[in-house]
């Protein structure tokens, strides 16, 4: 016997699982955050299942935003983004995927072991005004601790991100990583590179050929590379 | 034909206009037909108009343009030779009305009477996509190497705030609809911030030297090199250029007018003629200037409109200029630009000369040095930024006094219709293309106005020159160009 | 749609947010791991705020103040991000092997 | 039947957005007075005629499921954003105690969606219309759920519905005047029109839906224009009393109102400069942004009297 909810859910359950292994499965980062957001919209739904209206769209409401940023963030700081060159991007898999699969036998047996209690939400609760009064009610000093948190977390990107720092350009003596032992100094950086990427620069400019005879589209990169600059 | 080709067909043809040389005003005409409807992508189009010549340079990105059209499509080409390798499309004279023509060949692509052309180049990527390399990654290497046939970004230094990302090089034109005709460029781009840019192509006179058939095209070209800082260059010392900067110094200037023996000059009939004629010539290529800035602060309406009244002076129609310049004021498309955008310093702008070196406060301008003009009590206007604002409201205030000019020479023509002695105005015209004798600016202009504008910005201060102007920053390459050039992006519209 | 249904979901997100977190390499990817990780122990707050607790508002509360981490976590994230290439142009966690400069 | 309604409605207003887009072009450009009715009435089907007839292009390895799902995305967020609003009083296609919120959801994912647009096709000039338009989407959305907000204070609800019922006595727009303006940037921003269209622009060719033919461009055409009904009808709601009239509520009240505010933002969007994009940043954070938050204050002040 199963209920139109059941169906839902399982529906929902499924699409938030296999999209959530799909986000790490997948060469397009632009996808891969999406896919992420899908999920998340997945669990935003099953939290409507669940009679928490606000929660559940505030989820998708918020979580569009951050998969948005996110997905700008992966298109500016990886070297192939769109995943037309499929790359290994995966380190110590054989130890993720245990850890992994071990945190979900953990926590399954864990809620299989328990005796959860059950104390379903009562029909037609006002969960949305009951939300509202608690937040600004007798809760009012965890959620203005919460606006303070976000606010100290708005200076803090803005100082960590920004390129004047306290003690001159943070970018000054900048040392990207070798790509061969005994290339560029980088003293601290141990050289242990091996899978050919990794690094986003620093690396020797002498393989940029342009190519002959493309038609329409691709990248195309054809002034000198610079190498950067030595400050320390 | 079924009822959705023949609705299909009722529509507006969707034309996307390669731009060769010589025909970007009448192709700006003609595209002011409601038969027509220009497209600013080839994805859009149905027929690929070629108008005029293309040049040699230009012809394999005419090719992969023409293979982006979707099919249906069908190629027309207008005063314009067949270019190499380019099949058989079909082919009008430069004195053969298009718009019939463009129709009756839309009308057969949908019957299927004209079968839609195939491609002129391989469908292929330009190297095996997968399978080679460490990863099946298609080629060598991934920092700085070329797998599958596309060199891999590679970091580049930032202008904003340092974080030096990926830059990427792109090569736009020289049929891309927002930049002047046969103009190329290649732009490195940090996001969507300028790097680098460089002229690969100048671009193209937008009217012909002379044509028979073309009845404005003459006179188009007299207004065109009307580079008014080219006497100074002649005159050899900026010691002129102060002089003549001065308004009402009638010294410098008669001076200057009696060296080139101009004294003589009577006003007539004929001389009204020809001045208000050369007057409206330079309005309408204003407006038309205008009209391509509008285009890029999205005003699409407002440039047709300005196109429109460029066309009617063209043809000797009096246009006010007033009602627009309040449409445009209403608009914000002053407010829009930021101030100081693309301001050029004296040097450059001495280099540079046009209506960019009027906007930017110096009093300069060849007609000071006609009799003609001084009957007309003519003084240069000018502007004190010499940015793209300032341009703006150069062009409009210049297209404004021309049309006042030309309907002041008609008014005072009677007065002196006693001399019968034709003579035109402008004795001694200035040879035609004037960027030969030109000291180029000793810098790349260009390259210096682009850096660090951000995509929009950067449009606006390329269509902020005239052609004559940007012509003059080209910079011929040092070392022969590899015609490898033709590899980059290529986004051949 | 039990309970317990609802906690295997969320922990099945868990493990491979976990998974994630641990084997990819960028740091942009590892956000995500957490994110994901994230995205299990809200679902566990609502579940058990719906199905446990009689629906408490303070269980909703906690449910914003877990939204609110994310937010935190992916600002904070991406600002080290930034300021981690600003001073080595690496964006991989192999590139980062000491916490000083 | 709500949702019947509501997709009449959509239809009507789809088609009234085509027809006033080309008029109001034609006029704005002094088009020679001939005919311009009628062709304003053809266009929308002759332009769905060509994109039929036309092939669907492609490019050189471009994300394909997200270049087809994306316009279908957006369609299908114009719906939803329409399907919040109530025809008459109770009677809306989603009828949940959180719409407004769920229209903020749209917002959202619209901004996905046309990033989505331009990234897809992996061409440059769309990718910058792409980038452009996330830059400028974000703090656009954001200042437009304050308004909102505002608009939810006197209702006490976060439900659309609500928030028409408690316009009874008077509108919206006279108790926050300043919210109206502010929401119809987002409608110029939801729609990528004219001062706000940094997707699809003319300095990139075409932006986003540059790269596109065929049924996928009519797709998206439709979308967008879908989207700016969805709009009319939720600025309608939400400041000017939707179904509420002097006389009968009803839906025609609400499609009456929708249709002013479609003449006036596609006039807008027709006839206004685009500011460049790092210039419109500036005012958006530094001007706009600080005036949503002056028109919630008012707003709280005015619902607490």
């Amino acid at each position: 016997m199963v209920s139109g909810t059941d169906l839902a859910f399982w529906t929902l359950a499924a699409i938030a699982i296999v999209s959530g292994w799909r986000v790490f499965r997948t060469d397009s980062m632009v996808r891969s955050a999406f896919l992420l957001l899908l999920s998340f919209i997945a669990v935003g739904l099953i939290m409507l299942l669940l009679r928490a209206p606000y929660l559940g769209v505030a989820t998708i409401f918020m979580m569009g935003v951050e998969m948005m940023v996110m997905a700008l963030f992966m298109v500016m700081f990886m070297m192939n983004p769109a995943g037309l060159n499929p790359m290994n991007m995966v380190h110590q898999e054989r130890f993720a995927i245990v850890a992994g699969v071990l945190a979900f036998a953990g926590l399954a047996a864990a809620v299989w072991l328990t005796d959860l209690p059950h104390h379903p939400l009562v029909a037609g609760r006002p969960v949305i005004r009951e939300l509202g009064m608690e937040l600004l009610g007798r809760s009012m000093l965890i959620f203005e601790t919460a606006g303070v948190t976000l606010l100290a977390t708005m200076i803090g990107t803005v100082v960590l991100s920004s390129r004047s720092g306290r003690f001159g350009p943070a970018d000054a003596g900048s040392l990207p990583p070798t790509m061969t032992p005994g290339g560029m100094p980088a003293g601290r950086i141990p050289k242990k590179r091996s899978g050919g990427h990794g690094g986003h620069g620093g690396h020797a400019p002498s393989a940029a050929s342009p190519t002959a005879g493309e038609p329409a589209h691709g990248h195309a990169n054809d002034h000198p590379h610079q190498p950067p600059e030595h400050h320390a | 034909m079924s009822a959705l080709r023949a609705l299909a067909a009722a529509a507006p043809v969707a034309v996307f206009v390669a731009v060769g040389e010589g025909t970007s005003d009448r192709v700006d005409d003609l595209c002011l037909r409601a038969e027509i409807e220009r497209v600013a992508s080839p994805r859009h189009a149905s027929v690929l108009l070629v108008a005029g010549g293309v040049r040699e340079r230009d012809v394999a990105s005419l090719r992969r343009l023409h293979d982006q059209l979707p099919h249906p499509r069908a190629t027309l080409c207008w005063a314009s030779d067949i270019p190499a390798h380019f099949g058989t499309p079909r082919t009008l004279p430069p004195d053969a009305a298009p718009v019939p023509a463009l129709r009756e060949l839309y009308r057969q692509l949908l019957t299927g009477e004209h079968p839609s052309e195939s491609d002129l180049l391989p469908d292929e990527p330009p190297a095996p996509w997968r399978g080679i390399g460490e990863y099946g990654q298609g080629g060598k290497g991934m920092m700085g190497g070329t797998p599958y046939g596309r060199p891999m970004p590679m970091t580049d230094d930032d202008l904003r705030d340092g974080l030096a990302l990926d830059a990427y090089t792109l090569r736009l034109g020289p049929f891309m609809p927002t930049l002047p005709a046969g103009l190329v460029l290649t732009l490195t781009l940090q996001g969507d911030v300028i790097q680098h840019a460089r002229m690969e192509s100048p671009p193209l006179w937008p009217a012909p030297p002379s044509s028979p058939h073309a009845a404005h095209a003459a006179a188009v070209r007299e207004v065109e090199p009307l580079d008014d800082s080219s006497i100074l260059h002649k005159q050899g010392s900026s010691a002129a250029a102060s002089k003549g900067s001065k308004l009402g110094d009638s010294d410098a200037t008669g001076s200057s007018a009696g060296q080139r023996g101009q004294d003589d000059s009577r006003y007539t009939p004929g001389i009204a003629r020809t001045l208000a004629h050369r007057e409206h010539q330079r309005a309408a290529q204003h407006l038309r200037g205008v009209a391509r800035m509008l285009a890029v602060l999205e005003l699409a309406p407002l440039a047709e409109r300005c196109r429109r009244m460029a066309c009617a002076i063209q043809h000797g129609d009096s246009v006010p200029i007033a009602p627009l310049r309040r449409a445009l004021v209403r608009s914000g498309a002053f407010a829009a630009i930021p101030a100081g955008l693309g301001q050029l310093d004296p040097p450059m702008a001495r280099a540079l000369g046009g209506a960019a070196l009027r906007a930017a406060g110096h009093a300069v301008d060849e007609r000071l040095y006609d009799r003609a003009y001084r009957e007309l009590n003519f003084r240069v206007l000018t502007q004190r930024d010499g940015d793209v604002r300032a341009r703006l409201h150069q062009w409009l205030d210049e297209a404004e006094q021309s049309m006042h000019l030309a309907s002041r020479a008609g008014d005072l023509a009677p007065a002196a219709a006693s001399h019968a002695d034709e003579r035109d105005v402008g004795h001694d015209p200035l040879p035609a293309d004037d960027a030969a004798n030109m000291p180029a600016p000793n810098h790349d202009a260009f390259a210096t106005l682009l850096r660090g504008l951000e995509w929009n910005e950067a449009m606006l201060v390329i269509n902020s020159f005239e052609v004559a102007v940007l012509r003059r920053m080209y910079r011929p390459p040092k070392d022969p160009p590899e015609e490898a050039g033709a590899t980059h992006h290529g986004h051949a519209m | 749609m039990s309970l317990q249904a609802i906690l295997l979901v969320a922990a099945a997100l868990i493990g491979l947010g976990l998974y994630g977190a641990l084997s990819q390499k960028s740091f942009v990817m590892l956000l995500m791991g957490l994110e994901l990780m994230l995205n299990g122990v809200l679902l566990i707050v609502v579940g058990c705020w719906s199905r446990s607790t009689d629906g408490d508002p303070k269980g909703q509360l906690l449910a914003i103040i877990v939204m609110a981490v994310m937010a935190v976590d992916m600002a904070i994230g991406f600002a080290l991000v930034t300021a981690v290439y600003r001073k080595r142009q690496v964006d991989v966690i192999e590139g980062l092997t000491t916490m000083k400069h | 039947m709500p949702w019947l309604g509501t997709l009449v409605l959509l239809g009507g207003s789809v088609v009234f957005v085509a027809v006033i887009d080309s008029l109001a072009f034609a006029l704005i450009a002094q088009r020679p007075p001939v005919n311009l009715m009628r062709d304003a009435l053809l266009a929308p089907w002759r332009a769905v005629a060509v994109s039929l007839v036309r092939q669907q292009n492609r490019t050189e390895h471009p994300d394909r499921l997200n270049w087809a799902l994306a316009p279908a995305l957006y369609l299908a967020l114009a719906g939803i954003g329409l399907a919040v609003v109530p025809l008459a009083p109770g009677v809306a296609v989603i009828d949940a105690p959180t719409t407004v919120v769920l229209w903020g959801a749209v917002e959202t994912l619209t901004v996905i969606a046309v990033f989505l647009h331009g990234w897809s096709a992996n061409a440059p000039l769309p990718l910058i219309g792409a980038y452009r338009y996330a830059a400028m989407g974000l703090p656009i959305m954001l200042l437009s759920m304050f308004v909102l907000i505002g608009t939810a204070l006197p209702a006490q609800s976060l439900s659309v519905v609500d928030i028409v019922a408690s316009q009874h006595d008077v509108w919206n727009v006279l108790r926050q005047p300043l919210g109206l303006f502010l929401f119809l940037l987002l409608g110029l921003s939801l729609s990528l029109r004219g001062p706000f269209d940094y997707a699809d622009s003319a300095d990139l060719a075409g932006g986003t839906a540059g790269e596109v033919s065929g049924a996928a461009r009519l797709t998206w055409q439709l979308a967008r224009h879908a989207m700016l009904v969805a709009f009319a009808a939720m600025a309608s709601s939400a400041f000017l009393g939707g179904y509420l009239g002097p006389v009968r509520a009803g839906p025609w009240w609400l499609a009456l109102k929708m249709l002013v505010l479609i003449t006036l933002l596609v006039g807008a969007g027709h006839s206004l400069a685009r500011l460049p994009p790092s210039r419109m940043l500036t005012v958006l954070w530094t001007v706009l942004l600080p005036l949503a938050f002056l028109d919630l204050a008012q707003a709280g002040v005015v619902a607490l009297w």
